[in-house]
């Protein structure tokens, strides 16, 4: 594919040491030190969610409510909910790694508009206030999906606060996506075509194409509910005439498609890892690449599967049905074409293909439980019970997290120039998947048997099963840490990494690790389709 | 219910409990093939194919083994599968959503955090449904205050409850034994507090229930005894004195579909009916001005309840589908609550007063 | 090799000038006339009572005038296929948004059982 | 608008990261746009709101639609309607190198733009005097269902504001332009800021010519009286 590839010259300073100095960061406009300044809060982030996540489960380990009272409780998940969804999901992938890699892997210097890409860092940041500010001054209680009225005038909790941070934080993945759009049109290297393009890009256009059409949405859905509950101007409440089903409907028009949102990168990452370590072009390029943008239309006609039992009409219901079984079939399309892509392939297990094979049966799991969902009798039985938990949990965390971690093991060499210990991170891995499966795997038993959603207190029935889930957790909480662990380590005594060191065609891997400033010494120029692997290309490092 | 410590497996008390667990069982078939296949081609290729050398394997040329067609393959297969699922879950969601004509009523009314239940035949309780066996039951429910959710696991049904409107949801169950009711919509802080118990009984043990119970007479009556107190028959009339000209009699309406003003029309039906007394502008019969004041604030939820009901009671107009005879059983429960029933004038033509006031009263 | 060739990789024929396109000052002035008149056309056709077509031509005018500013003001009568396509995309995920509720709205009912 | 950071008193060159000039100005085109149909997506929302109520309760839009003055919307639709001729005119000067016109047209374009929110001003003045504005204090005067008038007049509020504010951020940005302007920052060659400018105008424009007809023009035969 690629026709220049510089050996890094060691003298030219990378885009780490370029430039010093904590203002050298704050004001940078480099698409990849914006990525690093994203990874350290989005991680801050992970961590915050993730201890709330641990409360949870430790509260729930016990039917009774006697770790905290049900306020608290109620806290918990929504502050998890709000955090982990919008401040770690959405802009995981898309602003670290997407951020990172997707300029490099076009062959472009930067992004089109750095300057707007570092402004959606500090809205993210001033978002991110918001939302510590309303966890230190007390929490909000309205569980992450603000549902009316009870959200607009029966909340204790800082929902002015909370709405406005979410409101904010909207607006950073909006640029995020405006740019990635721009950038993908605009500034490809000479002869990258479109159909030459990494799946990882392709993946990335779907996103944004997603975060720029859906988030206003929110973002004025949210508007409205602060009005009306800082100035008791009704648009949804009933008690002033409102329609609170309306609200739901705004909420989900952004809030199903914000799941692909979540998943559509990690796909992309996973594409990227399996073609690269069983050193084979995709199967299927064209059917992976127009996958996630039917997934990006269809994914906007199917909300309403959220509203089967909230008196929405029942021929809406019935619509809504038929299409979420046929937004079901692009992400059965990639998980036949990944499975296909490793036949008769040079599969290496590294830790990155490690993940990227879990992510395969997660997401398969979480992928046909949603085909339950989408049922209209059976979402009747299952909604808002422990079998969503579940189901989420398995595309988000099962997914998209296996996706995160897998793209962060994949890019760390290019993004430091370092390597982490193969033999830890492969144990983290395996104890992720095992934790994950022992967390959730119970809670779908859990929800057939009706055990509701956000409940602080259970029947002693569901114990047995909330405690597997609880002791699962606690593996989850463990691995997660031991890869934190290792990765810190390796930025001060990991191994120097190649530029190459999985072997990978795509452009980002033909320069130095780390990147010089300006990513490549030359432009490079595409002559090839993407992932040509011929035997004297490939340079195997480690 | 409160014995078992541990179970995998809901009990399966209604009538659609079987159908749900059928669909379940097809989708659990369904997905464990697909998880197991692409897990065990998954583990097998990474095996089979892991490398041994340096050497990269000769691209594999997606027309040698078929890759359109493949596509073509595993996107139609699922396709049709998850389109069994559709169908299936649809006809189950149908029939979920349209009470059977004869079905007994009950209220609900969700209140942050508590279930108020009242029965037709006046019955009262709070976060406990009693219920006969095998009959078919039609919750009408509202709330006070947010969104709550009524959510029966042992009957595999639920449905959001709702302030500013009325929502139905109904089950038969055939079982006898005691059930959780859950919220399963999040309502605030007490919402896993939001819990009851359904009590699923023998016919004569109902009956004994429902004679125990409170003298304040049935919904309708209690519903009469509002729409006098409110003053709305010097307006609306009576079955006896049927014109007053200025107002629409509400005899024999409901069930009915009526012309509006701006010339549209609309069902008279539960929600029609509540709507006409909080918001009496805002669909008004062709021919009547808007002189009715609201009764937003002077009506509880379960206030406006029995006035609905008291207005269903005065029924639909002779041979109207919904009036079905009541069953037996009906007759003797409801026979000495049907007698206030005669305070009210009972002639009129077109009107059969007796069909009129039981059919109110299942 | 870069500087002579930045087209390679880009989307077909967007080098043109299609942002310099000067409009002739009339067509400016033609469309403003029009959108002044059709103001005052459709304040005037609202003051009669057309019934349910009121609505339709209120839009319908609107959609006109939006239509005119769109192409000659906003010059996407000369711009590329791919702003013209970020346009369409837009309207046509209002009009998904619009339509797709409105359909639950306006289904509500037909059950003839409430909240269904 | 990540343009305005470029270079005034000097031949204008690309950034660093783009090969050319035409790539940039493509670029901030393109971006423009997309940024344009998320504001298509932030009205929508509203715009959903406001059809979703106006369906369910006709009587009260129709009649909460009377309170307006149909006269003052007209007006204020054409003075809206001259700041995007003169806004467009300002671009055309940019792009055949008129300085001063850009300079005048910009002027002219905020003026009309002032005496539009001017006029706003003052009907939502006349609204706070008759107690149409949603909240504890609220009435509607010979308004019909009267229990839901006060969801049109919180659109109203709604929509137009936000719609308001859209002008005012408009406001802030042609300040700049013009004071750049007035330096001769813009030429033929490049003038992205005032033509990305005029598209961000004009889309106001355009969410007015919708505002008008669905606040002002609901039933104003009083058919449905």
């Amino acid at each position: 594919m690629i026709t220049t590839a510089p050996p890094a010259v060691e003298t030219k300073k990378n885009y780490l040491t370029e430039k010093e100095g904590l203002m050298s960061w704050l004001l940078t406009s480099d698409h990849k030190r914006i990525a690093i300044l994203y990874l350290i809060a989005v991680v801050a982030f992970f961590f915050i969610g993730g201890l709330f996540a641990v409360l949870i489960r430790l509260e729930l380990a016990t039917p009774a409510g006697d770790l905290v009272d049900s306020n608290t409780y109620n806290k918990f998940f929504t502050m998890h909910g709000i955090i982990m969804v919008l401040f770690f999901l959405i802009p995981s992938i898309p602003a670290i790694l997407g951020n990172f890699v997707l300029p490099m892997m076009i062959g472009a210097k930067d992004l089109a508009f750095p300057k707007i890409n570092l402004l959606s860092w500090y809205i993210y940041m001033v978002g991110g206030v918001f939302t510590l500010y309303v966890l230190l001054s007390g929490g909000v209680d309205t569980g992450w999906t603000f549902y009316t009225p009870f959200s607009s005038s029966y909340s204790n909790g800082y929902v002015i606060a909370a709405g406005l941070g979410i409101f904010i934080n909207g607006f950073s993945a909006i640029l995020t996506g405006l740019n990635f759009i721009v950038t993908v049109h605009r500034m490809r290297a000479p002869g990258l075509t479109w159909f030459r393009l990494p799946l990882f890009v392709w993946a990335h256009y779907a996103t944004s194409m997603i975060q720029v059409l859906g988030t206003p949405v929110i973002a004025v859905t949210l508007f409205l509910l602060v009005l009306e509950r800082g100035l008791h101007i009704g648009f949804f409440d009933p008690a002033y005439g409102g329609d609170p089903v309306l609200f739901q409907h705004m909420f989900w028009f952004y809030s199903h498609p914000a799941v692909y949102i979540m998943i559509l990168p990690s796909m992309g990452v996973v594409t990227e890892i399996i073609t690269t370590f069983c050193s084979k072009k995709p199967f299927g390029y064209t059917f992976i690449a127009f996958s996630s943008v039917a997934i990006a239309v269809f994914g906007f006609l199917v909300w309403g599967h959220h509203l089967f039992v909230s008196s929405q009409s029942v021929y809406a219901g019935m619509v809504f049905s038929v299409l979420s079984y046929i937004v079901a079939i692009p992400s059965a399309i990639k998980v036949f074409n990944w499975t296909a892509t490793m036949y008769k392939g040079s599969v290496r297990l590294e830790t990155p293909m490690l993940y990227a094979i879990g992510f395969i049966g997660l997401f398969t799991v979480g992928g046909l439980t949603g085909l339950f969902l989408a049922s209209l009798g059976m979402n009747v039985h299952l909604t808002d019970t422990y079998f969503v938990i579940a189901h989420f949990h398995y595309v988000m965390v099962g997914g998209a997290i296996m996706g995160f971690m897998g793209g962060i093991h994949y890019w760390w060499p290019k993004m430091f120039g370092v390597m982490y210990s193969q033999v830890w991170s492969k144990v983290a891995a395996i104890i992720i998947f095992m934790g994950f499966n022992l967390t959730f795997f119970p809670q779908f038993l859990l929800g057939y048997m009706g055990m509701p959603r956000r409940y602080h207190v259970y029947p002693a029935e569901f114990q047995v099963l909330n405690v597997l889930s609880s002791a699962g957790a606690s593996i989850l909480g463990v691995g997660y840490m031991v890869a934190f662990v290792y990765l810190v380590w390796s930025l001060k005594f990991g191994e120097k990494a190649g530029p190459n060191p999985w072997g990978a065609t795509t452009l980002e891997w033909q320069t130095s690790s780390p990147p010089i400033s300006e990513n490549f010494e030359v432009t490079p120029v595409v002559t090839q389709e993407a992932y040509t692997y011929t035997s004297e290309e490939v340079v195997h490092v480690v | 219910m409160g014995e078992k410590s541990f179970q995998l497996f809901p009990d399966a008390a209604s009538s659609i409990a079987g159908s749900v667990d059928g669909l379940y069982a097809y989708m659990v078939l369904v997905s464990a093939f697909f998880s197991l296949l692409i897990a065990v081609l998954v583990v097998y290729f990474a095996i089979k194919y892991r490398r041994k050398d340096d050497s990269v394997p000769a691209p594999v040329d997606e027309h040698s083994i078929g890759g359109m067609i493949l596509e073509i393959v595993w996107s139609v297969i699922p396709l049709g599968l998850s389109l069994v699922m559709f169908a299936w879950g649809a006809s189950i969601f149908f029939t979920e959503s349209k009470p059977p004509a004869d079905a007994m009523e009950v209220f609900v009314t969700g209140k942050q955090w508590m279930w108020k239940i009242q029965h037709n035949e006046g019955a009262r309780e709070i976060n406990e449904l009693h219920i006969p066996i095998n009959r078919d039951i039609r919750l009408t429910m509202t709330s006070e205050d947010v969104i709550h959710d009524f959510y029966v696991p042992a009957f595999r049904t639920k449905a959001d409850v709702l302030p500013g409107r009325y929502t139905t949801e109904w089950f038969r169950p055939t079982q006898l034994g005691e059930y959780h009711i859950f919220c399963a919509e999040y309502c605030g802080t007490k919402h896993s507090g939001m819990i009851g118990t359904v009590y699923v009984m023998s016919e004569p043990d109902y009956n004994k229930w429902l004679a125990s119970g409170s003298g304040e007479g049935s919904m309708a009556e209690q519903g009469q005894a509002l729409f006098n107190q409110l003053g709305c028959g010097n307006c609306h009339g009576s079955s006896i004195n049927k014109n007053l000209g200025r107002c629409p009699n509400l005899v024999g309406i409901f069930g009915t579909t009526v012309d509006l003003k701006d010339g549209s029309r609309t069902r008279v039906d539960e929600s029609y009916i509540r709507e006409s007394i909080l918001y009496p502008q805002a669909k008004i019969v062709a021919g009547y001005d808007d002189i009715m004041p609201t009764f937003k604030g002077l009506l509880t939820e379960d206030g406006l309840l029995k006035v609905v009901e008291y207005i269903r009671s005065l029924g639909p107009k002779n041979g109207a589908p919904a009036s079905v005879p009541p069953s037996p059983t009906e007759t003797t429960a409801t026979e000495s609550t049907t007698q206030p029933m005669g305070n009210a004038p009972q002639a009129g033509p077109g009107t059969q007063p007796r069909t009129g006031a039981k059919t109110g009263n299942r | 090799m870069a500087h002579d060739h930045n087209t390679g990789g880009q989307d077909e024929n967007l080098t043109e000038h299609h942002s310099e396109h000067i409009v002739p000052i009339g067509i400016y002035i033609a469309v403003f006339l029009a959108l002044i008149v059709l103001t005052w056309v459709t304040s005037g056709v609202a003051t009669l009572d057309l019934g349910r077509l009121n609505i339709f031509v209120a839009l319908s005018i609107a959609i006109f005038k939006a239509s005119l500013v769109l192409l000659f003001f906003m010059h996407l009568k000369w711009a590329t296929r791919l702003t013209k396509m970020i346009v369409m995309s837009g309207i046509y995920w209002l009009i998904l948004l619009l339509f797709i509720v409105m359909m639950d709205l306006w289904t509500r009912g037909w059950m003839g059982v409430p909240g269904r | 608008m990540s343009s305005t950071a470029t270079p005034l008193d000097q031949t204008p060159v690309a950034r660093h990261h783009f090969e050319n000039l035409e790539q940039q100005k493509d670029a901030s085109t393109i971006g423009m746009w997309v940024f344009l149909i998320t504001e298509i997506m932030f009205f929508g929302g509203l715009f959903m709101a406001y059809f979703a109520y106006r369906q369910a309760y006709p009587a009260a839009f129709a009649s909460a639609s009377n309170k307006t003055n149909l006269l003052i919307g007209a007006f204020n639709t054409t003075v809206l309607i001259c700041s995007s001729l003169t806004m467009a005119l300002a671009v055309r000067a940019a792009a055949t190198g008129k300085k001063n016109l850009i300079v005048l047209f910009l002027i002219l374009t905020l003026l009309l733009g002032g005496a539009f929110l001017g006029v706003k001003a003052y009907e939502y003045h006349d609204k706070w005097v008759h107690h149409e504005v949603p909240g504890a204090h609220f009435e509607c005067e010979g308004c019909q269902d009267a229990g839901h008038t006060p969801l049109f007049f919180a659109l109203y509020f709604g929509m137009t504001g936000l719609h308001a504010s859209h002008m005012i951020i408009g406001f802030f940005i042609l300040v700049y332009l013009i004071r750049q302007a007035g330096k001769g920052a813009y030429t033929p060659k490049w003038f992205t800021p005032v033509e990305m400018f005029g598209l961000y105008w004009h889309f106001v424009d355009i969410v007015w010519i919708f505002l008008f007809p669905l606040l002002y023009l609901i039933d104003r035969s009083g058919a449905a009286k």
